[in-house]
């Protein structure tokens, strides 16, 4: 078992106006030393082992699925999970 | 000959484009489900509608490029024939690859509907013959996520090949160089995100929409 | 896991009360059932007796409207109510409040709520073809206030666009009263082919029910129980009275819902929503009314979440499911049809001879109550009511001092509560079906119907200030000004539903306030001859002891008789003539 | 200077519509092996030093303003930035 954390969030040159507004709404509740807020997405993947490595899989998933890699980067990190734990 | 009317789940136009055509136009058309692998031989044009697919959970139109129909319809488009993609039908088809470019959130983050001045930038193809070119037209835009993005290249291979077909008079979304619609390369896909379907009746406001259904029909489709 | 009290220590601990059962209806509980009810039985009275399933309180009140007339095809008592408009065709509408969850969580909470009058509607068997809102806030200067406006529309734009439904209306206010209570009503107009009518009602034994939808989650249980001593910190941080939306899932059961409708009528006896008291409402209620029992196997209802208990599993008020009487020997042909649109439709229990209602859970009968003593036997209350002391004052007649007209003029304007709402509204899908012929920002909003020369016109309309200053008065005004709306967009008006958001009904001067808000409004009924076909309660609006201003929200629909007759509020032409005209 | 980010998902009992239709949709492009979704919001935050905690200003943003304590719950990562690397 594998417990995978996938982090998607616009490319650089991309403006993010989700992040611009929280940016906004924090300073305005007087966080004035919030500099930079970005916003993505964030997504927790529990799978089994299976004959292709879990790697591929998920660079897989996340160019094919879970971005759009025309605006959006990812970044994933791997955890794999002593078994009989897929339960939290 | 009939015309196509994709239907996926959570499309939510595919009526209303119905309506349009055989309503108005009296043309024939169909709905195909997204589960099909095949589309009928005598299809003239395919049309994919307005809504959200898949709820466009995770992003508009990305789950359903999966679909089933859409090899056929890539297929149908490699060989030349007429593909429309409205609203979310242009998400489909930008997340599909078969538009250069990708759709975000429009930059208020809000969905916005209303109807919005655009000017015809391109009336040599068979989606807009029917149009002066540069004219002024009024269709009303519905969407969250509309805000068309491409990179510098691509924006000017699109320049290049005469590929923006549709601006905004005055941009309601953020997307690059004003961008309302454009077509692939070979000018037999169209995508476009404001409704020319809600813009085919007198009584609705506007008939501006209906040219482009018409200039299909002129084409020979 | 709870741990569930045995009957001896409900009524000993007397904690039924924290579900909100007086001592009286505990003991009437007892008497109906020759014994103590259990802690899943307690549990279903006090939910099906509770003011918002049962309109303990309101009932009395709510006998003022006229119900009937010659259009009438169904009252208030089923989902939605039903006017014929002719040609085989129907009006179907009613309103629905979701105060409290959109105060929690304004997204979410308003969301649901579109969610949740859509059902009621394609329960009756029409298809959704507008929404309306009825939206009142606290003071836009403050923050916390704009961004609840901002999560509220957001979610009632992100559901209804999502369905396909436009929103078409709507009202909105702003004043310091809604501070910590905002009035969130949305209402739901649908158009029926009258052969199509549907009822939620399960008869006929044997015949199977059905549930067919999202799966049941431990959301939007009881909110009451979250305040209960037997859960500790921990837990209850774990569960949540938020419901979250899936307009996604809401299509698909719609679309799913109409196609048995249209195509399999012979086979489906009743269709009902499961809305507020989630599983136990729903049936209970369809059972009763064809005076008819029930049994249900609760292991077999879908589950989100391990380990449920009957309790929870009937009180979840989860999303997007529905329950279903489908005639014996036809369970397949369901199945097939929901598992097309991807959704579970799973066969939960059968329609029994006697009036009882049984629940069976691992093996063991949990509950076995009669299923009317649920339904139709809570306690009816008339309240003591006292006329507020703010009114017994003579009010002196307020004088404007205005020194600049300009000045003050443009000050009216730029009030929150009389600016555009086009900030609102554009943030609506309100063309899709493109059927919207005048579209929000007119008086009333006008839905054609496609393939006839006819039209509906559409409006909601509260004024909670005038309802504080004079609840009688108050009540007559917010039916004639919807009533003017619907007139001046070319309409008859045939119909109207309501929803009565108000304080504590124990408190007397808001049951003052209630019953002359009711009275104002039936009279205005009787005098304009519309009836009422359908309605929500929603009391208990307060805050630290503080009710809300009355706030009675009339939502109201009108026959287009031809195309032609449609009116525009715009002024036209330069030259044009402008007459004042009333009193 | 600090960099932080925060993870926002729905608490358990609480239904999370995108997570199961992405589960169904990565299961239909064969990733059969994939047994859980959870889809959640992701934050990166990038603020200056004040006189109150780090910690204590991120907790409060939290449930001020990135999460809705009723239905959503947090996790955060408080990483603290050499001086003069306010730019990625
Ligand atoms: N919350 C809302 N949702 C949709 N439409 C709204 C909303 N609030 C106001 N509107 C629209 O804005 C217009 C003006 O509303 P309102 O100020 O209540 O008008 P009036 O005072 O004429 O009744 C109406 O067409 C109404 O439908």
């Amino acid at each position: 078992m594998y417990h995978v954390k996938v982090f998607v969030t616009y490319k650089k040159s991309i403006l993010d106006p989700q992040g611009e507004t929280i940016k906004t709404a924090l300073q305005q509740l007087n966080y004035t030393n919030v500099t930079k807020v970005v916003v993505g997405k964030y997504f927790e993947l529990e799978l089994s082992a299976t004959d292709t490595p879990v790697e591929q899989q998920i660079e897989n998933m996340c160019t094919e699925l879970l971005t759009n890699v025309n605006m959006e980067s990812y970044r994933y990190e791997i955890e794999q999970l002593p078994a009989k734990n897929m339960e939290e | 000959m009939e015309y196509v009317i994709i239907q996926f789940p959570g499309s939510n136009c595919d009526e209303d484009l119905y309506y349009v055509l055989s309503e108005q136009l009296h043309l024939p058309v169909v709905f195909i489900d997204y589960r099909q692998t095949e589309l009928p031989i005598e299809t003239a044009a395919v049309l994919i509608p307005g809504g959200f697919s898949y709820g466009d959970y995770l992003r508009a139109g990305a789950i359903a490029r999966f679909a089933p129909i859409m090899t056929a319809i890539k297929t149908f488009a490699a060989t030349g024939r007429p593909v429309i993609g409205i609203c979310n039908g242009f998400q489909i088809l930008t997340e599909a690859g078969l538009l250069p470019g990708a759709l975000r959130h429009n930059d208020s983050l809000d969905f916005i509907c209303r109807s919005q001045n655009l000017i015809v930038e391109n009336t040599d193809t068979r989606f807009t013959s029917q149009y002066k070119q540069n004219a002024n037209i009024t269709l009303p835009i519905a969407h969250g996520e509309g805000n068309y993005y491409c990179d510098e290249k691509t924006l000017a291979q699109l320049r290049a090949h005469h590929q923006i077909i549709f601006t905004y008079q005055k941009n309601p979304n953020g997307s690059v160089a004003n961008i309302a619609g454009i077509v692939n390369q070979r000018g037999n896909v169209l995508g476009m995100m404001p409704h020319p379907e809600r813009a085919s009746e007198a009584i609705l406001g506007s008939t501006d929409g209906l040219k482009l259904f018409e200039s299909l029909q002129q084409s020979g489709c | 896991m709870t741990t569930e009290l045995a009957s001896e220590e409900i009524k000993t601990q007397q904690m039924y009360r924290k579900w909100g059962l007086s001592d009286d209806e505990f003991l009437k509980i007892q008497q109906i059932l020759t014994r103590l009810p259990n802690f899943t039985e307690t549990g279903l009275f006090a939910a099906m007796w509770s003011e918002h399933c049962s309109y303990k309180n309101s009932k009395p009140l709510l006998k003022q409207f006229p119900t009937t007339g010659e259009r009438i095809l169904q009252g208030p008592g089923e989902g939605a109510g039903i006017v014929d408009i002719g040609d085989g065709q129907a009006a179907v509408f009613k309103a629905e409040s979701h105060n409290h969850p959109t105060a929690v969580e304004p997204y979410q909470g308003a969301a649901t709520g579109v969610g949740g009058i859509v059902r009621d509607i394609f329960s009756m068997g029409a298809r959704p073809i507008a929404l309306l809102d009825s939206l009142h806030f606290g003071e836009l200067a403050d923050p916390q206030i704009k961004y609840l406006v901002d999560q509220t529309v957001a979610g009632i734009s992100d559901y209804g666009n999502c369905l396909g439904i436009p929103t078409v209306g709507g009202e909105t206010t702003f004043d310091q009263t809604f501070q910590h209570n905002p009035v969130m009503n949305a209402m739901c107009v649908g158009l029926l082919d009258t052969v199509d009518q549907q009822k939620g009602a399960a008869a006929g034994v044997d015949n199977l029910i059905y549930y067919v939808g999202a799966k049941t989650g431990r959301d939007g249980i009881q909110g009451a129980i979250f305040a209960s001593a037997e859960f500790n910190d921990q837990q209850a941080t774990q569960r949540s009275a938020v419901q979250v939306g899936d307009p996604f899932a809401e299509k698909q059961l719609m679309e799913a819902c109409l196609e048995l409708i249209k195509q399999h009528a012979d086979i489906l006896i009743g269709i009902q929503d499961m809305g507020a008291a989630g599983l136990v409402s729903s049936s209970a209620e369809m059972g009763a009314k064809a005076n008819f029992g029930m049994q249900l196997n609760l292991d077999l209802v879908p589950q989100r979440e391990n380990n449920m208990t009957p309790y929870e599993l009937m009180l979840s008020e989860s999303q997007e499911r529905m329950l279903l009487c489908i005639k014996k020997g036809h369970g397949a042909e369901v199945e097939q049809l929901f598992n097309k649109y991807n959704l579970h439709a799973v066969q939960i229990g059968a329609v029994a001879a006697d009036q009882q209602y049984r629940l069976y859970h691992h093996d063991q009968l949990v509950a076995d109550v009669p299923i009317h003593a649920l339904v139709d036997q809570a306690p009816v209350y008339h309240r003591p009511s006292k006329m507020p002391a703010r009114l017994q004052q003579v009010a002196g007649q307020y004088q404007p001092v205005i020194t600049n007209l300009n000045e003050t003029f443009l000050q009216l304007l730029r009030q929150p509560t009389i600016a555009s709402k086009k900030a609102i509204y554009q943030r609506y899908d309100s063309q899709v079906q493109t059927n919207t012929v005048v579209l929000p920002g007119s008086d009333a909003a006008v839905i054609r119907l496609k393939g006839t020369n006819k039209a509906l016109a559409m409006t909601t309309d509260a004024n909670p200030r005038y309802l504080y200053l004079n609840p009688y008065l108050g009540g007559q005004i917010a039916l004639s000004e919807a009533a003017r709306n619907i007139v001046a967009a070319g309409g008859v008006p045939i119909g109207i539903t309501d929803c009565l958001n108000f304080g504590s009904p124990e408190d007397p001067e808001i049951y003052y306030e209630l019953s002359q808000a009711t009275k104002g409004m039936a009279s205005a009924c009787h005098e304009l001859n519309i009836p009422v076909i359908s309605g929500n309660v929603s009391l208990y609006n307060e805050y630290n002891g503080q009710a809300i201003y009355p706030t009675p929200m009339v939502g109201m629909v009108g026959l287009i008789k031809r195309l032609e007759l449609i009116t525009t509020q715009e002024f036209k032409q330069t030259g044009d003539l402008i007459y004042l005209v009333g009193e």
